[in-house]
Parts: C-alpha cells; structure tokens; sequence
C-alpha cells in the first residue's frame, strides 16, 4: 500500500496546492481519460520571457491523477515554457515515487498530456505515451 | 468466519479445481478474485480437455477422412451437444459458435436485422446493457436509419416495466436485453417480458454473458428466439462464445462471414450455404476451445447448476449486509434477493481506481470503471463504480477480506 | 531413408517438441502426419504458454486495474508485439487480432469494401483462390453489384500474368490474391504482381495462411496493404488470426464489430470508436489463444524460418521425385523449385476418399477432396485431389512411408 | 486395410453387377454429396404389387459410395416399395460389413438417400442421416 499510496499523494489529493482556474491566462487546454471519466483542466500564466508565473488545475479524477497534476504545476512555476516540453513520462513517475501498471499510468499522465496539450497549442500529444 | 456453507456446494473441494486460486498476488498476498463478471477463473479439468486435444487429436474438423479429423470432428461436434444440453435448447443445429457474446450479437444484427428492418423500424433495448448489446444496434441503426428505444430503469436498478408497455405500442421489431445485468446484478423476470414482446410480434434476443455461467437457463422454456453467451465467464477458455437461434429464424438468415466450412459448393462467382449450423461458422473454428467449452459444461453440470446458484446467493446476501454496514459506501441495484453475485458500489470522495488499487494491494481483484455499461452510469451521475463480483469458488471468508480492504481504502483516505 | 537433413534443422529433436507426433492411430500404427496445410500440430512450448497463462495469470485484459489484469493485458499485447515483429509490421496499431484468416478478409470486406466501393467497381482475385478469399468478395460482389474478375490459373498452376496485365485496364479497386496456394503449392511472386496493381491504383490484400507459417515473410516490403493469416496453421491454437492493415486505410476504416474493448465513449444512441487496433476487437478477445500465438512464433523464430523453408524444400523435392515415378499419378501444380510443401495428386482410376482412407489405415493421414478450393478444381475437371502437405516435423522417413502406401493403394485397387 | 476395403467392395467397385439406366422407368432419381463430388443416379422398375424388379445406377463416386449402391440395388430386387422404404444406415453397414467415420458413412449413405428420396416422391430424406 505505501508502495501506491505515499502519503504525498493522498495529502495532495486531499489538499491540493495548485487547484483553481485562471482567467485570463495565456495558456489553457482541457482533456479527460475515456477509460475513467477523469477530466482535467489547466490554466497556465507566463512572463514576457515565457516563464511559468502562475499555474492551476481543475476537474475531477483520482488520487493519483489529481495528485500527479498538483506535483506537475509545482515543478514548472518558474520554468520556462521550453523545459515544461522537455518533460517526460519518466519525471511524473518520479514525483510520485511509485509505480504503475498501464490503467493507473494513463491517470498519472493525463495532467502532462493536457499541459503539453496547452503548451504546444491544441492537439494530441503521443510523445507522453 | 467459516468458508463451509450450507448449500450443498464443497467449495474448498472446488477451490482445489483452479489452479490459479493458490496463487500469491505478491509474496505473502494471497489473490482474492472477485473479478469473475469481467471473466471467470478456468478448473484444472477445462485445461487438460484442451491439453488432450492439442497432444492427441488435433486436425482440422469436418471433410477429413484420416483418424485424426474424425476424432477432431467428432469431439468439436460432442462440445456442441453439451452445450445445447446444457441450455436445453431443442436441437444441435440451433447452436452456432462464436468468439463471444459480442460476436454472437453482431451475427444477428448483421444477419437477422440487415434483412428483416428497414428505415423507422424500431428496436427496443434498455439502459442497463452491456456496451456489446448497444453497439451493434447503434451500427445498424446507422446504417438503416432505425429507432433505438430503451426501457428505463429505476434508480432501484430494476426495469421499469410500465415504461415497457408503453414502448411496445411502438411496434418493436426486436427486442435485446440482458439476462442479467452486469453493474447492478439484477435478474431480470425474462419470462413475462419476452412473452410480452412476442405478443407484438417483436423477435427476442437475449444476452446470457452473465445468466448462463450462474443459474440454470432453459432457452426453450423461455422462448427466447436468440440468446447470446460467452465461454470464458463460465469456466470455459478464451476465443468461444455461442449464439443459440430459434430455427426457422436461422434457416431463413444470409450467411455472415464467407468462406471454408459455411459453404456446400463453391464456383468462382456465386456459392450454396451449408447447412445449419455449419452455415454460421466460417474458416476453422476455435475447436481446442469448443472442446474446453463442453468441458466446462461438464464441470459445472457436475456440481450442479442449482447448487451454484445457491451458493452465490449466500455469498451475495452475506456480502450486501456487510458492505450496507461500512458508512459513506452506496451499493448499487436491487437487494440480495433480486440480484446474482455481482455488486457494483462506491465510496464517498473515493474514485473506485484509487479503491481497486488498494485493494489490490491486499489481494483483493476487483473491476473499476464503467464495466461496458456506460450509459447506465451515466444515468446515475457516475463516471466509474467498483465492482465486486463472485463466482462457486468464492467463500465468505474472501468477502470479509474485501469488507477489510474496503477498511483500509477509508483508513488511507481518511 | 535417413531422417536428418542437411538443412540445418535438427528434426528428431524438433519432433520431441510435439507430443502428438508419438501417437500411434491404431495399436502398432504410428502417426504420420502429413495434413499440415489443414492445420499444423503444436509443440508442448505453445500449450504450456497457454497453461501458464490460465494457472497463473487468467483475467480480462484492458482497463483493469488489478494484478491479474495488468498482467493478462501485459502477455496479450506482448504477444501482439511479437506477431508485429515475426512479419516485420511497422507497428503494433497495424495488427488485429481475428479469429482466423476467414474473418481477416470478412473483416476488410465488411470495413474496408462497404465503405470504399460502388456499384460497377471491379474486384480482382484469382482462380486458385481458397472459398475464404471468395466468398465474402462474393457476398460483397451481391450486395453492391460490384464485377470480380480473375486472374486465370495456366495447367501448371501458375497464375497468367499477362492475362493479369489485361485484367489491370478494368481499373480494379482491390487485388485480393493467396500468397501461396494451399491445392497447387505455386508461390505466387507477390512483390511483381502487388506493385503492378499499386501502378493502377488498386488495394491489395493478401491471404497469407499458408506463406506466414513455411516462409519468412515481410509485410513492410512487400508494400501488401493487407495481409491475413491463422495462428492454427503456424504451431499456433485454434480461435485465433491476424490482419496486418496499412495504417492510412486502417484508420479510415469505420468499426467491424460493436461491443465492448472497441470503444472508447459509449452513450446510448452514439458511440466513439477506440483507437487502433482496438477499434477492431470487440468483446473480450482470445486471450490465452494470443499467448499461444506468440509462443509459436517464438519457437519458429528460435528454429529460424529460413531453415524451415530449407527443410520444407528439402522434403517437396524428394516427394516430388518419389511421387512422379508412380505409374498413373499426377501431381497438380508447378515443379518443387516453385512450390511449398503442398503437394495435391490424382491416382487414376481411384478416388481420393479411397486413397486417404487406405493410407489412413497405415497411419498416413493426408487430405481428400476439393480443399475449399472448389472453381480450382472445377477448371481442372477434377471433383476431387488428395494432398500431402508438409512442416518442419516432417522426415523423408515419411515421405517414403506415403510413396509406400500409395502402392498399397494401387495394390488393392489393382 | 482389410476393415474399410473388404475384397467385396473393391470388386463391387470395379465390376458392379447393377450398374446401367433404365428408360423407361417407374423410379428415378440422382443427388450428390457435396463434400467429394460424388454423384449417383437409380431407376427403379417395379411390378403392378410395386415389387421391384429391376435396379441399376449410374454416376461418380468412390468405391464405398459405388459399391454400396451396387450391394443396396442388389437388396432390394424383389422386394416390395414397402420393404425398400424401412431400409436403414444399419442395413448398408451391414452389407458393406466395415466401420466408417462420418465424413465416408456421407458416402457409404448416398445411394440410400438417393433410392428413398425417389421411393418417397421427390425430396430430401433425413431418416438416413
Ligand atoms: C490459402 C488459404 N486461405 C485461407 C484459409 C482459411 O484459413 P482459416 O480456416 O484459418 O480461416 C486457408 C486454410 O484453410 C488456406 O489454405
Ligand atoms: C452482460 C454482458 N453482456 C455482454 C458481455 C460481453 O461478453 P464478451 O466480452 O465475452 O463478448 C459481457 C461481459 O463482458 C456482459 O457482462
């Protein structure tokens, strides 16, 4: 159980740090995982140097969806646009410090799918997968 | 809590049977499955029908004059007898092979329905199907521009049976429905329904996925003109299902698929059908699976239907008590009594992934997520539910081991 | 006659890898199997794959969350990747899995040709096509009123190519040809022929039942934008085959089949369709039949296909020559060099019924009749053949125990 | 070998002793079997109490599907419509004296089929399957 549930990830589910919405902002995209009916939305702010100010995320899914989207919007406020497309499958799994099988996987990737979404304007993202 | 019951029923003797129950999910975990709804575990005896086959008489069936094909022939052909024994349907040429139920419902609707609906004819389905009885009639529809039209069900998870009425003034041309529902686990009272739909002409297909592998069906007592169910929830293997037709129904059907075993001769443009039920069964067919298939048959028909049966309706009561007592969790469907060995539930603020992982991570398998019945959840304001679901070889104590988990799930979350 | 070849394939030891080879058919009798083109045998390492996967890791696939699941999605979609690489498919979206080869074609019938065709449309086939390369483009042929035509067949049993070449001018909308036929042996030169009908636009399918099983074959560049074989064939399990589809027209492609595991949204009027390659599976698919599957193709990979082909070859030269000095018999289609290990013959003045039943009694078990390749056999004047067809197990000890009851035959027909 | 291909049947093949058509005739009729492509007619020629007293067949076929033709024609001469009409697959079987899988008893049973569906009027006769 610690193995799936750190603590970590049921105190950001509980309480999250980064949920809400922003408007305006410069950067917005909304997805959801068919296979749950988990729906996230972010809304990013960036500077004049397209860095990450301010960053939030709405909707509803499961501890480990909700959590992995809190852990993704702390980690690039103050990074720039160009390293949030660097970031990978591997570096979620890293802030959630647990493994996943394949169902569970598409949770804790749905906030990156939807951020790199938003990042890159519309469309689907593969290279999350 | 002792494992024994009073049903007649010597589960720990059943338990001996599969294999896979004796297996640790992790070191020190013993599986708990309750995932038999999505697909059932398989007896040792399932397993040594096919390693028989396989290491004694495999060949391709039917023509073949060699030993080896006629014993082939010969054991794919008896598989086919017990099953239509088992179903009590009339006569073995009734009893067509499939992959699975889905594909015994899209034989019909390509089948049946592209050759006897036209534009405005309507079907009548309901809202607790299963995703494999929706979507072949939403195809279709597509393409003939028919009328889909649903009998509701009460927030109980029963049929609402007036409803029915009323929406067989609109003439259904056929009616597809579950024996048994696969989220809410309600049996259906099938009987007067299709006696109903009978008595405005409607043709009947029933989806057995869930009936056939827990209680004792009777498809000629029922008069149902199709019924639909799958192997693989049964004790049976993969990759085999069968579609039992009313025969004067199937005799007037177009083939389906074309090629080897369905034809009676061939010319280069045109083809003569073979006869029933070898009309529906194109190429060679899964016969390693046919022949695990009657052995299931065999199996359960062995420890007996009605002992099964029993023994899940214990099993069903105690679990339904236990989880009604754990606060802030909302079972679904109707009570015990209406319902098979299926329970779909949720907990408060607790999405039913996060459930199914904890509890997997004590041993506990169960399903989560809409089950291929979305609609019906989203009736309810429901993404996803877990689902618990149980089979003969389950025991009291397994419940009280999912009860603790689901304890467990409420501690982390608390 | 000494069994060991010069091919590199240590066939004693591959025959101990296939418990059925020991059998005998009657006390005394031991089994010669020589009907493999009906469908191959399978060595233990296939069943025992499928044995594990029920005693360890039995669960539906996709979606599930509990270990079971995970690991029964993981074997299944593992073993997809191996069929993906065994036939060199650019990706694993590329690859269905069917029942057989029968429903491959159905399946690209139904899909591809309801959904790219029109009335006058002409489809090219040949003449030695199996009924399940006809059949469905027959059905099709009926429904929408489309031309077939084809490529004749000359008294060798080589298709005519420059009747091909006039065929072309009517402009087909799809080639649908066997890569290698399963009555005549020719091996069709498939590259040539597919690239000419590319030049006028054409869709090509390719039935691939008895190439994927003798042959090393590559998809990628062979450029075929279908291709469709049978696990049964290949030292796989019955109930389960492959469609290889070019991704373009895959993805174009609207739904076969509706149920479960092919959807991704479902409400109860509308449906959204999964993405590839699920969007071509539904229900629950044959699990532990993909296992099989895979361990088959492992084990042929671990003996290298080329020395399968090299043995094969082997075997059809000497039967070819054994065969060809029997007074009376004739042996249909081209010279070995041609040819796989599919070897059809008449004896005059005897029926093949009587031929295989005679050679049944010595333990030989080969093939009688048209072979679901009846307007082949129809444009030859013959009502039936026998056939001997050959695998990687198969000894030059064999071949001679079928010459010897071929004479015993004679003998009593003398 | 001696089981399925009893001397009687091999010389039954090769010299039928009924083989032949009758024009005119009181009885006639042909049917295949698919699965091999075999193909048998009889003429039948009966007396006024429907007694037969002449049969022959012609067609294609093995020689399980000719030789019991030949032995069953050999049967009923004599023998009244009524006698003709109880005669069962044991009856053939008997006559042939060997065992057979179901793919050749089709053939062993073809002329069967053929003389009950003529002795019957036109028609398919299941009672021999
Ligand atoms: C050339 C060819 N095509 C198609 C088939 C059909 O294969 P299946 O019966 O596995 O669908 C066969 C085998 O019988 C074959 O030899
Ligand atoms: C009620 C019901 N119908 C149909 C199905 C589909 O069965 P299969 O996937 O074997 O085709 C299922 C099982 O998933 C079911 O529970």
């Amino acid at each position: 159980m610690e193995d799936f549930y750190r603590e970590l990830i049921i105190e950001r589910y509980k309480t999250p740090h980064f949920r809400g919405e922003l408007e305006p902002n410069d950067i917005t995209f909304e997805d959801d995982n068919p296979a749950c009916g988990d729906h996230i939305r972010i809304d990013v702010r960036v500077d004049e140097n397209q860095v990450v100010t301010e960053a939030v995320f709405s909707g509803e899914g499961c501890a480990i969806s909700l959590a992995s989207a809190d852990l993704l919007l702390e980690s690039i406020i103050g990074k720039s646009i160009d390293v949030v497309k660097e970031l990978t499958k591997e570096d979620i799994l890293d802030m959630l410090g647990i493994e996943l099988g394949p169902v569970r996987l598409k949770c804790a990737l749905l906030s990156l799918k939807v951020l790199k979404s938003g990042v890159y304007g519309i469309g689907k993202t593969d290279s999350t997968e | 809590m002792a494992a024994k019951t009073t049903t007649g029923l010597d589960v720990q003797q059943v338990r001996k049977d599969f294999p896979v129950l004796s297996r640790e999910v992790r070191p020190g975990v013993p599986l708990i499955y309750l995932d038999s709804a999505a697909t059932s575990q398989k007896p040792e005896a399932v397993l040594q029908a096919m390693n028989t086959y396989y290491r004694e008489n495999n060949a391709n069936i039917h023509r073949g004059i060699h030993t080896l094909a006629e014993e082939a022939t010969h054991v794919y052909e008896t598989a086919r007898k017990k099953i239509v024994g088992f179903i009590h349907a009339p006569s073995v040429e009734q009893l067509i092979f499939t992959r699975n139920t889905t594909e015994a419902i899209n034989l019909v609707a390509f089948s049946w329905g592209r050759h006897n609906l036209s534009a405005g004819d309507h079907i009548l389905l309901t809202e607790m199907e299963h995703h494999s009885n929706l979507v072949p009639w939403q195809l279709l529809a597509a393409e003939m521009d028919l009328v889909l039209d649903f009998i509701p069900v009460t927030p109980e998870g029963i049929l609402e049976l007036d409803e029915y009425q009323k929406l067989l003034n609109c003439n259904p041309k056929l009616l597809a429905l579950t024996h048994m529902s696969n989220v809410l686990g309600t049996i259906n009272p099938l009987k007067e329904i299709l006696q109903d739909a009978k008595s405005v002409g409607a043709v009947t297909l029933v989806d057995g996925a869930q009936s056939v592998p827990h209680l004792p069906v009777n498809v000629a007592d029922l008069e149902a003109d199709f019924y639909a169910f799958s192997a693989h929830k049964m004790c049976g293997p993969t990759g085999i299902g069968a579609l039992y037709g009313r025969k004067d129904l199937l005799e007037k059907m177009p083939p389906f698929l074309g090629g080897g075993e369905m034809i009676k001769r061939v010319e280069l443009r045109s083809f003569k059908a073979n006869d029933l039920p070898h009309k529906f069964e194109a190429g060679t067919p899964a016969i390693a699976e046919a022949v695990g298939f009657g052995a299931a048959v065999d199996y359960l028909l062995d420890l007996g239907m009605d002992k099964i049966e029993n023994h899940e309706r214990l099993l069903t009561k105690y679990a339904m008590e236990k989880l009604q007592e754990i606060p802030d969790l909302t079972v679904l469907g109707p009570p015990a009594e209406k319902k098979g060995g299926v329970i779909a539930f949720y907990l408060k603020n607790i999405h039913p992934h996060d459930v199914a992982q904890i509890l997997d991570s004590v041993g506990v398998a169960i399903r989560a997520g809409h089950h291929c019945a979305q609609p019906l959840h989203t009736k309810y304001n429901l993404p996803a539910t877990s689902r618990a679901s149980m089979y003969l070889y389950n025991t009291l104590d397994e419940v009280d081991r999912l009860i603790d988990g689901i304890q467990k799930v409420k501690d982390i979350f608390r």
